[in-house]
């Protein structure tokens, strides 16, 4: 870390302000594989953090298991891999706990969408304020190579030597289908600059902010997203005054489409078209209260004087007397 | 016409009808009468499986079944000595039960009597012949006619004439009967309450005028402050004297109410429910809310504990404080939903796969539902461990008159505990001996902290080395261990010494203690021994057992008999007897029968003398 | 150069490179040869926590570990006697484990003599020094200069030079290994065949020329017909000799295999692989297959089992027949995914809430991996029961040469019970004594039938009342008394009567019986007995352990050892101790490791030994 | 059961063809309350088997637990009443297993929605051959009343009891976002030919049928659909050649709109703008392969020697000569 040239002399109660940066959220050194996408969304989200001066210790990311999910130890901030598919839930018992604490949920695909799919489901619909990051790359990494529900069809893993049987799960679809969406962006691995803008408006939303990263695995799923973004023709990058500020160097990498985030419609028709992949925000409604501020809103303050007057009435009407 | 007028130390009165008229209601109203009066008391709810099952059959019945009386009453007792039914097939519903004394006193709507229906008819003679016969007395009222004299609907209506009469019957003091009638319709609207009354005192009069018996039942003498509840209020009135702030639940029967009576009031004490999408959505909510720092629990039933048990492997290697209640309903799978069982006991303890240490306590009364939560939830916080606190069906919707508790301000105060702030301090930094440690809890600390599912380091990372595995285990071994050199050996009830030792768990205290007392009254040398912590047992069992010539538990599970013909040496034990065989090694027998209702002082007292060999 | 060639009875070598260097690799090829050649065989995978590690790091070590002999192997027995290592952190890491014999012969790579780092040079020369000051000897070898003398690229093909190098330390038959190589590269293209043959040679010319050692390791005598394979491919080919049809998984190490083994060939006999969407899915459809007459079976471990709970539930309410194969990793939790772990022995028998009997067995070798399927499909479609079948990750990744079983056209061949089909049946006609039952197939019988998970009668309908519900419970709890009837008590290894008598269960059993037998042969009076079944225990266990003076429990799953001076009374006893002791009243001891790697015979020896008060 | 005139001269062998009816379906007595709309949904199914001759013991009914699972007990078929939340994954095993049976998965609104809903997701993209019926009265009724995903918000329950705090999750808009769903439509138990007319279509379809049936349910929630259909202004009623049938009499029930069950789109913006709840087929692919289709073709049926001997090959293979 850089230090202030008066670091030295203060103590931890300094009173001046102190510029974090990125060495500030560095944890334990990635051990993923050479040339994983996961390094660049680490990256990403270490430059979020230091972008908005997010207090590491106020920070939470919460995970569940596979190699995405080793995410939080290499990060610098309060971490939880949690179990396989259970990161949301847990995650939400962190936002109903402290409203105040930045949560950043970091899923894999079958993590998220298969054994997690229930709770996905409803975290959607609960909007809980949190930045729910699905690393995709269409394949189960950590136990090597079995199908997900975003493996597309035929494609040959360990559990589906001779293809797998079913059409991929369109989760952008499907997510475009539950009622109390918040905010819904999708963007990939090998577009740094892109990720890194989806993911501060993704942060800066209020509710809960669900992004779906297409993610890079060169060992088992590398021919994923036309070979991790090599084919142009497969993409297409959304834009929109209120949408994810799109840099002309991205044009190698996809086509473009003025797409509204206001318009739910249209949202679902190009997720389920699918002739490309869409790039950016899908949806955003601000206006939506999140479940933990409508929760907190309807608590009294009492202090523990009142409490304890309040629970004596309470108990005086179970009294025979009473 | 002359009265004969009883004075009896305590009765076991039921009020039985179809669902839907409001013997349940009326039922309440009598107990809360009595308790007011001064009587000792415990009100089982009876509740049919079905909404609102077809009318006029065995399995639709509904009502209260009510013991009450001049002491102290710590359970439903035996047999009943006076029936209110509103037909005949709800009295045939009790006697299949095996609820009714032989003397039992049945008072029936004798419109029966003239159904149309002849089956009906002749059923209605029959079923009160027999009655008759075992030696029972039969009151035939005409409990329709009579409310159809005052309303046009006779339901709900009957419950309230009904009512009337039984505070005859009681000798209750009928201004007070109908002030409690006045507060249970203080929602309704006036005309409803007014009619209600009418029909109460309707009944009152009806009975003066025909019936010849009355029952005296005078009120405790002590009067120290008391409350009535059933144990799933007294669960979350607990949570909130314990500073809870969080119940994270997904709807089970009978576990839901603790959450609902909580819904309604939990806000103006700055706490929520949270109803999640699943069981295991709910454990990991309470689960994050602990680890963020805000004291929450979740409550469940047999199936949704089978759903939790991931998230308690979890909780239990995460270190992270967390209480689960389980109120215990029979088993296995579905079971019987409504129905008491004690047989989560050896999967609270050993559910989760590998090596998964965490504390058991059950309650074995109302009060203990109540405290129990404080307890809870100081041990999870203080050991950072996983508390499992077992209730049951008969807890959950017994009614009981009980000591009021003192409130604590230190414990409804209390900060989750403050964990430790200091930079460069380890998110598990076990004491070498104990295993205890201080958490980091985020937003509060100054350090970060890792939390892992995995095996890891002192640090929070992960470790999958032979050394630290050892380690981790020991440490959360421990914590066991340190908590159980804090217990107290636990008390007898009866003395110290003897010819049998009988051990309980839960629910069963009262009866327990019932029966006993009743033998060592017949000059028996037996006494109980009632545990509230299972996991880990308090010390000094072995010592105590060694006293007594004979060990026996009595449970609500599944045993095979001792006489069991068929089964061999591989006699499956008890749940509580199990665990007691292995820890001690002293030869501790059972009687268990999965029954779905509480078990009687009297057939308890059976089991016991027929093991003592015969009475003395 | 004179060489020193040395006959042995056997040898433990070790091949450990980074990630992705192929290690593993050629240990294949030489185990396969080692088997041809007639050797008995053990192989351990040694396989780091991720997917591609970091390079160069102690936790990035790959590789395989091979014990072969003249006789039959059972267990991946001791110490190393030869180590050869891509670079210096795969020594630090064997080191690290403990793995290595003090006289250890390490072959390293002396490229690292010369790295432009000091630190690595440093850390090198550390090392060697360490392992000769231990006795140990080091061998220097030009690895990766040599080969690169041959290819372009050192990785992979330093694995091949390696293997050739081997194959004149062991006097390998030179063709038969290059024969075993091309069958290995089958499937690749000629050329990367013709390098790689070109580098074994080149290895073993090499070796030829510099080194001055040879050990031979003759075959073994008797030749019957043999196998070689892991745990895991035993029970998939198991599965289909025991005629299953379908295997319903969710991915989870290290159980996934099983399902990727059958995955490639189950098709041709009928099968198929469901991979569902979470193991509650998987259980789920492998019950409702089992249900409607198709032979399912599920397979998963720690974390799976635990959501498989409920369903587990299901299955013993409903007495849908239901494998259930658990490959046991470490825990709590996620815990250590990829070691061993005896950990789930009583969460598989109680962690189901209320009395759900089932039945428990357990492979002991790669051999009763293969022959339990049969026996666990019988008894689960005989008695219509839930068996759970432990492997563990020892057994699902070690590789052994064991007698071909022989198939039985029966087995495979049979039908699912075929029930029964008369008009009038009754869906649970339970038999007064055993419990047993015929079931009603949908599509195959000729009356309906109801299946339910709440508490019912023999047709299958809703009951709540005490006598169906103990009735229900009694016939469940019967059929596990009557196979435990129909089992022969378990035979001992060693004598029938002695000093101290060892119980074990699961993948140690090779292990406890070498220690057994070396202690034999020193004159001591030990014997053991491994148990398949584990619920129900098998007859006669109290009578043996009678014979006995002490009685003693290994096991690889936690214990508070009974040397720990802060644990008091509340000691925690290992799993199957916890069991024995509750059920025959004795007082049995334990030594149990939670080391995440199998037990050495040398270490369990040195307990027994200390046990039985000394050497004799 | 009407006799036919010579079944008391016939043995269970009889070679006539004999008529099922109505009677041949009926379990045992039902057990919900009066007027609870689930009673009518029974009646339908049983006509359904009826119209369609179903073999009783070859018709398998599954379903998760709450009010509406009792109903495989009041139904004379193979009946299994599993655990809540669970009828699909034991449904799709009972139809991999034998693909001849035919099946019923009868789930409530929590049951499939809340805690089964991840199932819920995967079954409609396994597209298992069954017919699967949600009984939504947007309550949970067997536990008496708390709020189910479609509890609308602001209704008070038992765990509510100052409002539901979530807009209800649109079952049919999720599941339009589902890939491979191949057939979804909506009726109401008010409706008792719309009812059985859907129910045949869903009866005839070959791979996952799903049908929401909105339930009146007069006790916990007597004013959801605008208290059982009383409101027209609410529903409307699809129609089109490829559709359910509308009896004129329907009219008076709802208002009418053509749509082409082909076309996804607006069936997706049918249902996410819900102006009115539509009934009728949404959608339906008849084209889609079901999955047990996929899996069986797939299979070799080698005699039992065969299979020994195809097993010994195997084993050759492992064998140190091999
Ligand atoms: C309950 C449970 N089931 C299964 C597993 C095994 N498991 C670990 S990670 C994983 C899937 C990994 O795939 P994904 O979620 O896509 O993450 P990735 O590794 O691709 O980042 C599975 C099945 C587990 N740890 N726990
Ligand atoms: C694992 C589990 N969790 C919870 C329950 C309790 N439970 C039974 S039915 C039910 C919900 C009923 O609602 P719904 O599915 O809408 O069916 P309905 O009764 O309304 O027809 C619940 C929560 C249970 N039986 N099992
Ligand atoms: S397997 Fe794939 S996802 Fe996992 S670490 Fe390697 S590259 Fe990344
Ligand atoms: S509560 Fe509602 S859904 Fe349940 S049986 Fe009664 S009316 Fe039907
Ligand atoms: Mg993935
Ligand atoms: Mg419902």
């Amino acid at each position: 870390m850089d230090q202030l040239p008066i670091d030295e002399f203060l103590t931890d109660l300094c009173p001046f302000e102190k510029q974090l940066d990125l060495d500030d959220y560095l944890g334990e050194a990635p051990r993923w594989c050479q040339g994983c996408g996961d390094l660049g969304i680490l990256t990403a989200v270490q430059k979020l953090l230091r972008d908005n001066q997010a207090e590491p210790t106020e920070v939470v990311c919460v995970s569940g298991i596979g190699c995405s999910s080793r995410f939080p130890y290499y990060l610098k901030a309060f971490g939880f891999h949690g179990i396989h598919g259970r990161a949301l839930p847990i995650s939400t018992g962190v936002a109903l706990a402290n409203p105040k604490l930045k949560v950043l949920t970091v899923m894999g695909d079958g993590d998220c969408f298969s054994i997690g799919a229930g709770h996905w489901v409803h975290a959607i619909r609960y909007n809980v304020n949190l930045l729910a990051m699905v690393l995709d790359n269409e394949i189960y990494g950590l136990t090597r190579e079995q199908t997900s529900p975003t493996t597309p069809l035929g494609t040959r893993t360990r559990t589906t030597p001779k293809g797998a049987f079913l059409p991929p799960l369109n989760p952008l679809q499907l997510m475009l289908g539950v009622s109390n969406l918040s905010f819904l962006a999708q963007t990939a691995t090998w577009l740094p600059q892109h990720l890194l803008a989806t993911l501060q408006q993704a942060y800066r939303h209020q509710g809960l902010a669900f992004v779906r990263i297409l993610q890079h695995c060169p060992v088992f799923s590398p021919q994923a997203f036309g070979e991790g973004g090599k084919d142009a023709e497969l993409m297409e990058f959304l834009y929109h005054v209120q949408g994810i500020a799109i840099d002309p160097a991205l044009e190698r990498f996809g086509g473009r489409r003025e797409h509204d985030p206001a318009d739910l419609a249209t949202a679902q028709r190009l997720a389920s078209e699918r002739e490309r992949e869409p790039l950016g925000l899908l949806y955003q409604n601000p206006d939506l209260p999140s479940y933990e501020t409508i929760r907190h809103a309807a608590l009294a303050h009492p202090s523990p004087a009142e409490k304890l007057t309040l629970l004596n009435r309470r108990l005086d009407r179970l009294a025979p007397e009473g | 016409m002359a009265i004969h007028k009883q004075s009896v130390k305590e009765h076991i009165l039921e009020i039985v009808s179809d669902a839907g008229e409001g013997a349940q209601k009326a039922g309440e109203v009598f107990a809360k009468t009595a308790a007011r009066m001064g009587n000792g008391l415990w009100t089982e709810a009876i509740i049919p499986a079905e909404i609102q099952p077809p009318a006029h059959g065995v399995r639709s019945s509904s009502g209260i079944r009510i013991r009450f009386g001049s002491d102290f009453v710590s359970n439903g007792g035996d047999l009943t000595n006076l029936a209110l039914v509103f037909n005949e097939m709800s009295l045939l519903s009790r006697l299949q039960i095996g609820s009714l004394a032989d003397d039992v006193i049945v008072i029936i709507d004798d419109i029966w009597s003239k159904d149309p229906s002849r089956e009906i008819r002749e059923h209605y003679r029959e079923l009160l012949d027999g009655i008759r016969q075992r030696g029972g007395r039969v009151v035939e009222v005409p409990l329709q006619e009579e409310t159809l004299k005052i309303v046009e609907e006779p339901n709900p209506g009957k419950n309230m004439f009904a009512l009337g009469l039984l505070g005859f019957v009681y000798e209750r003091n009928q201004k007070l009967l109908a002030a409690v009638v006045s507060e249970a319709f203080q929602a309704k609207p006036a005309e409803v309450l007014r009619s209600n009354l009418k029909l109460l005192d309707a009944g009152y009069q009806w009975a003066k005028v025909h019936l010849d018996f009355q029952f005296e039942v005078p009120g405790m003498q002590s009067r120290k402050p008391m409350l009535a509840m059933n144990g799933n209020q007294a669960l979350a009135l607990g949570s909130i004297a314990a500073g809870f702030e969080l119940c994270s639940m997904y709807p089970i029967t009978p576990a839901t109410s603790v959450s609902q009576y909580l819904a309604a009031i939990f806000e103006e004490f700055g706490g929520f429910v949270h109803q999640a999408e699943d069981e295991l959505a709910a454990i990991g909510v309470a689960l994050g809310a602990n680890f963020a720092g805000k004291p929450a629990f979740t409550v469940t039933s047999g199936p949704g504990m089978a759903l939790k048990t991931e998230f308690m492997g979890l909780a239990v290697m995460t270190e992270i404080p967390l209480v689960v209640i389980d109120v215990q309903r029979g088993g296995p799978s579905t079971g019987l939903p409504t129905k008491v069982e004690q047989g989560d006991l050896l999967s609270s303890i050993f559910a989760t796969p590998g090596d998964a240490p965490k504390v058991v306590l059950a309650a074995s009364s109302i009060g203990d539902c109540f405290k129990l939560m404080q307890t809870a939830r100081r041990i999870a916080e203080d050991f950072r461990m996983l508390v499992i606190l077992l209730s049951d069906a008969n807890l959950a919707s017994g009614v009981q008159l009980f000591e009021r508790p003192e409130l604590m301000l230190d414990e409804i105060a209390r900060p989750m505990s403050a964990g430790t702030s200091h930079k460069g301090d380890l998110a598990y930094d076990w004491q070498e001996e104990t295993g205890l440690s201080k958490r980091l809890i985020p937003g509060r600390s100054k350090e970060v902290g890792m939390t892992s599912s995995l095996n890891h380091s002192p640090a929070g990372l992960v470790r999958s080395d032979t050394e630290s595995n050892e380690l981790a285990h020991r440490m959360r071994s421990h914590k066991l261990a340190a908590l159980q050199q804090a217990l107290k050996p636990p008390a007898l009830h009866g003395a110290e010494q003897g010819e049998l030792l009988v051990v309980g768990w839960g629910s069963t205290r009262g009866a327990i203690e019932e029966a006993v007392d009743r033998l060592r009254a017949a000059g028996q040398r037996v006494s109980s021994l009632h545990l509230v912590f299972l996991n880990p047992l308090p010390p000094g069992l072995k010592e105590i057992f060694g006293r007594f010539k004979q060990v026996m538990c009595v449970e609500i599970n599944y045993a095979d008999a001792a006489d069991d013909a068929f089964v061999g040496e591989g006699r499956r034990y008890s749940q509580l007897a199990f665990l007691l065989r292995a820890q001690t090694l002293v030869d501790v027998d059972c009687f268990a029968r999965v029954c779905g209702r509480a078990l009687r002082p009297m057939e308890i007292a059976e089991v016991l003398e027929k093991k003592l060999g015969g009475s003395p």
